[in-house]
């Protein structure tokens, strides 16, 4: 059997298992049924960090070995980690709706910043799509791969301090008052969505390595032929 | 028999600056003119003011029965190609695209586009981009565009440079074609040999006057 | 007939519809998002207070973008690109609407994301009426301003540094498209009938694409 | 010594042809003031309370209005104008060195008149000290806003579609530009310390100016 | 007598594309190589990998002794001239304006401008704008560039074609003073006549492979 059907068939079991706990832990005083969502949501905030890491590191390790390989595996990792990026934000701002009453609160710096970063690899992608020579788009994208990852941080920062001077109406001090079980069940979550994640990334990689052979033959059948002078009056 | 164009007297400034001055221009059907000149003598702006694309400030010009200093050019201008020192493409666009947008304005059946890159010997190179194709690719490409278009009036300025022996036929064969169809052309050239055996009538400018005609 | 389907092709081309359009979306759009994101961050202490601005700063960033339409427009637009058209039989005019049609369509996608990215996130109050009456002046005000930013390309491209106050003049003109549309959801808001504005914005529209087709051929004939 | 004499040229021609085109000032000024304009008049009732909020909205705008500033500046970079600078010996670094001299100078000017027209349109009550902290952030803004922009013009030159491109990639990294400067004005007004914002500000630049001669080389290299 | 270029089995590939192929290339100093094929061939493309304006990915190559796969070529650039299809001047400054800028960016002479653009024969028309002259002029302005940074490697990509025929004799004036100082020249052109009477050494090339060296 293929690694890629092993880790997804894990990542299965894994998200069956965590979802099964998740639904069964008793709810969160405050929240409700709400306080569920956290099974997803934080899954998907912590794997965005991730995938973007991973990005970065295949940014700098095409810039120095500069294998195609590394450029599949920063482009694959960034798809992936604009999904759950997304899945952060669409689950966190149902969740914001339910307990705060509206989707988006800008008194949290960790939305702004999670929005801000969401958009800097969409940026990524953007530029990956507009380029055709294969060369040209890993040169350039490992490089903006490499900024981007200096400037996460550096918007959560800036972001954060801009916070820090205002009076912060935090969201929660940290998941501590969670009960015991759904704790539990979110960290299984975790570890499954983990796993999805690194199976994902196999099959992105194996797909994009496809396309690009197929680039590769496509682009090569093209070339200039001798005119055929005859045919220029009856055509 | 009405000529293709008529200047007469004709005079173009740019830039305040005088860079034609009273030229007498005439080109019959069927004809081939030849233009030569050193640079900067004018003969781009001659061809331009034929094509209505500079304006004639002096004198008068009919174009195709327009009248160049009037709004009737903006008929006939369809029926002229002109091709230039650089070559006139959309560089983001494939040369197949190129044409498409050629046939799309202008009017015309999209089906020949392929037959015409076949003749011009860029059929297997359709879906390069512009821009990033050799600069003889490109001229090849304008003159798939005048194949297109078949035009009443051929504008041709050093059309020869870039262009390997094989497709320097190419124009010969096209100028063939227009002055078969009963249409005009005028040619730009700094090789004397190029003229000669293809032109009916030689005119030679120095700084923005016809100094000869043969 | 022909004005039409020129009109249509360079539109087409401008967009380069075939392959490119969804990457056009998928840049335009988080741009979009992008802008609004900035403001309550530029905001500080009031940043909570920001639902009151909506409306304000969609505006102010929809000129934003009328200005990029200006922008991408007289970038295209070489001379080369316009000996090109002409000899294709291309009036100018054509090339106007054309140019005013792709940028209609890039400006409304991006006031569609902005409208809906900025009630998400800034949650004002606004009511169905209101979005409707949004939406309406939207549409027009993208009309409006890439007609704008369309002449004001074509002048600064066109006549260059010849007439350097040309841009200066057409620009001002944004204002009352502004600020009927602004008003446009004022007015529900107040209760008052909205139709006065939205027929202003019709007819500055209106006017500005008479304006620019019957200058087409003049500006046009000032670059050569 | 060489680096630093090219770079000065470079920008010397760059302002040069800026004069010539000039679309700078005659574009993106005038659009940026009307949508000054155009906010208070969209606030409809809340109009009053501009002036309180003039100097966000200043920065929300500068931003943005500048992205665009600093796009024009590194579009005049063609590939053959590159070639023609590489075989004169010009290091890539100098290039972005005078790409940043001369952007920062038209951005100067570009937030100079924005924000006096933000002052004359909504009168906030500036103090002088405000007003300097305002002029400091402005510079330092307009150094990083610049760097961004020569960046992502080299990112994305000779793409497609690439002043929209260019806007995306800038605008996150533009986020913490706009909050230092707001609050940099903020501190003062609350009587909190600037410093910490004036360095987050002088950082960043630092940073992107570090990257961007740095990358200069690779940045170079990926054009090729 | 160490060459100034020498490529071995250099490949280069652009759009995912083979376009040069395993090529042999060696020029001595002194030495005059011709370089010709049909349009699409990669002759720009081997001269401007010589020039490293774009990078070999296979096979090896040096430049005026520097490594062209290293950063090694960045010094070396500045000896490099290069006269290419299209005129490389910034348009919207005056021809003198063009040269000033070359000469303050490189180091040397300004005075020297003057003198070139009389050798050039642009001596009175150093205030145009450089896009508002003609296509000569430019081709012109190039020539003069060349003259003012006087290079240890000229390539010339059908530098001859635009230019009239006194101009035309200019070249072949920089041509010998190149090769006079030591130097080495590359010319490409699709003219067989240009070449025979110009070159020591003559590459063909046909779909990014040398077919044959004479
Ligand atoms: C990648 C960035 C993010 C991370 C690492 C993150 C992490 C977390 C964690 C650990 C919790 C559970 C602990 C707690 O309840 O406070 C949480 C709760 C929550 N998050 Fe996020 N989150 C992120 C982004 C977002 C976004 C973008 C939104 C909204 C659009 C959001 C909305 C919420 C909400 C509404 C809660 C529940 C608040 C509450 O319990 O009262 N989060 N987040
Ligand atoms: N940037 C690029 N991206 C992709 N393909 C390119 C690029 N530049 C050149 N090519 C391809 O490389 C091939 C060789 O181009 P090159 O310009 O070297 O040809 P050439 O011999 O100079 O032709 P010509 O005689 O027309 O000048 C062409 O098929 C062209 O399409
Ligand atoms: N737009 C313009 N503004 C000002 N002067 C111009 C403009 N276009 C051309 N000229 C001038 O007109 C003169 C003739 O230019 P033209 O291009 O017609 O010469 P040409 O005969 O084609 O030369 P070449 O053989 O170099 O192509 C030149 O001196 C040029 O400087
Ligand atoms: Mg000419
Ligand atoms: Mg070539």
């Amino acid at each position: 059997m293929k690694r890629v059907q092993i880790l997804l068939g894990l990542a299965a079991v894994g998200i069956a298992t965590g979802g099964w706990l998740g639904l069964n832990a008793p709810p969160d005083a405050l929240q409700g049924e709400y306080s569920r969502i956290i099974n997803v949501h934080v899954p998907s905030s912590w794997l965005a960090f991730l995938a973007f890491g991973v990005t970065a590191f295949g940014s700098i390790a095409w810039l120095i070995r500069r294998k195609p390989k590394w450029d599949r595996l920063a482009a694959s990792s960034a798809e992936i980690g604009v999904l759950f990026t997304g899945i952060a934000l669409v689950t966190g701002m149902i969740w914001g709706h339910a307990v705060w009453g509206r989707a988006w609160d800008w008194g949290d710096p960790r939305l702004a910043s999670t929005a801000v970063m969401f958009f800097v690899y969409l940026g990524y992608l953007a530029l990956r799509a507009t380029i055709d020579d294969p060369t040209v788009r890993a040169r350039r994208s490992a490089l903006l791969g490499a900024i981007a990852v200096v400037q996460v941080p550096l918007v959560y920062f800036s972001v954060n301090l801009w916070r820090s001077l205002h009076q912060t109406q935090s969201i929660r001090p940290d998941g501590s008052t969670m009960p015991d079980e759904m704790l539990r069940a979110m960290l299984i979550n975790v570890i499954a969505f983990t796993i999805l994640y690194v199976a994902l990334l196999y099959a992105r990689m194996g797909v994009a390595k496809a396309e690009s052979e197929a680039d590769q033959r496509g682009a090569s059948a093209e070339r200039v032929k001798p005119p055929l002078v005859d045919e220029v009056r009856d055509v | 028999m009405t000529p293709l164009v008529e200047l007469v007297g004709a005079g173009v400034s740019l830039g305040g600056r005088v860079i034609l001055d009273s030229v007498d221009f005439s080109l019959g059907p069927g004809q081939v003119a030849g233009v030569s000149g050193p640079n900067g003598s004018g003969k781009t702006t001659l061809l331009r003011a034929i094509a209505s694309l500079t304006r004639i400030d002096a004198g008068d010009g009919m174009l195709l029965g327009a009248d160049l200093r009037s709004d009737e050019v903006y008929p006939v201008r369809a029926s002229v190609a002109f091709i230039g020192h650089i070559p006139a493409l959309i560089g983001t666009l494939s040369l197949a695209e190129n044409l498409r947008h050629v046939v799309r304005l202008r009017g015309g059946d999209e089906a020949r586009i392929r037959r015409v890159l076949d003749v011009v010997g860029l059929g297997e190179a359709v879906s390069v981009r512009a821009d990033s194709s050799s600069f003889g690719t490109q001229r090849r490409l304008e003159v798939a565009r005048t194949l297109l278009t078949d035009p009443r009036l051929l504008l041709l300025d050093e059309a020869f440079s870039g262009l390997d022996s094989a497709a320097q036929s190419l124009v010969d064969a096209l100028i063939e074609r227009t002055v078969g169809n009963g249409g005009g052309v005028v040619m730009v050239s700094h090789d004397p040999g190029h003229l000669r055996d293809r032109t009916d009538i030689q005119y030679r400018i120095e700084d923005g006057r016809v100094v000869e005609t043969a | 007939m022909t004005l039409w389907r020129q009109a249509l092709e360079i539109a087409r081309v401008d967009l380069r519809v075939e392959r490119h359009v969804g990457e056009i979306l998928r840049v335009i759009i988080p741009f979009g998002i992008i802008s609004l994101i900035v403001f309550p961050l530029a905001m500080g202490a009031q940043a909570s207070s920001v639902a009151r601005f909506g409306p304000a700063i969609f505006w102010a960033l929809a000129v934003l973008f009328g200005m990029q339409v200006a922008l991408r427009q007289s970038a295209s637009d070489s001379q080369t690109r316009r000996d090109l058209y002409a000899l294709l039989g291309v009036d100018p005019a054509a090339r106007f609407a054309g140019r005013v049609l792709s940028g209609t369509f890039l400006m409304v996608v991006f006031m569609l994301a902005l409208l809906g990215s900025m009630i998400l996130l800034y949650g004002p109050s606004l009511s169905g009426q209101e979005t409707f009456a949004a939406l309406v002046a939207s549409g027009l005000v993208s009309i409006g301003l890439t007609e704008l930013g369309t002449l004001a390309g074509e002048v600064t491209s066109g006549l260059r540094n010849r007439t350097a106050l040309a841009s200066l003049i057409i620009a001002p003109l944004a204002v009352p498209l502004v600020v009927g549309a602004s008003q446009t959801v004022e007015a529900v808001t107040q209760g008052t009938g909205i139709l006065p504005w939205v027929m202003l914005l019709a007819a500055v529209d209106l006017a500005l694409a008479v304006a620019g087709v019957g200058l087409a051929r003049p500006l046009d004939e000032a670059t050569r």
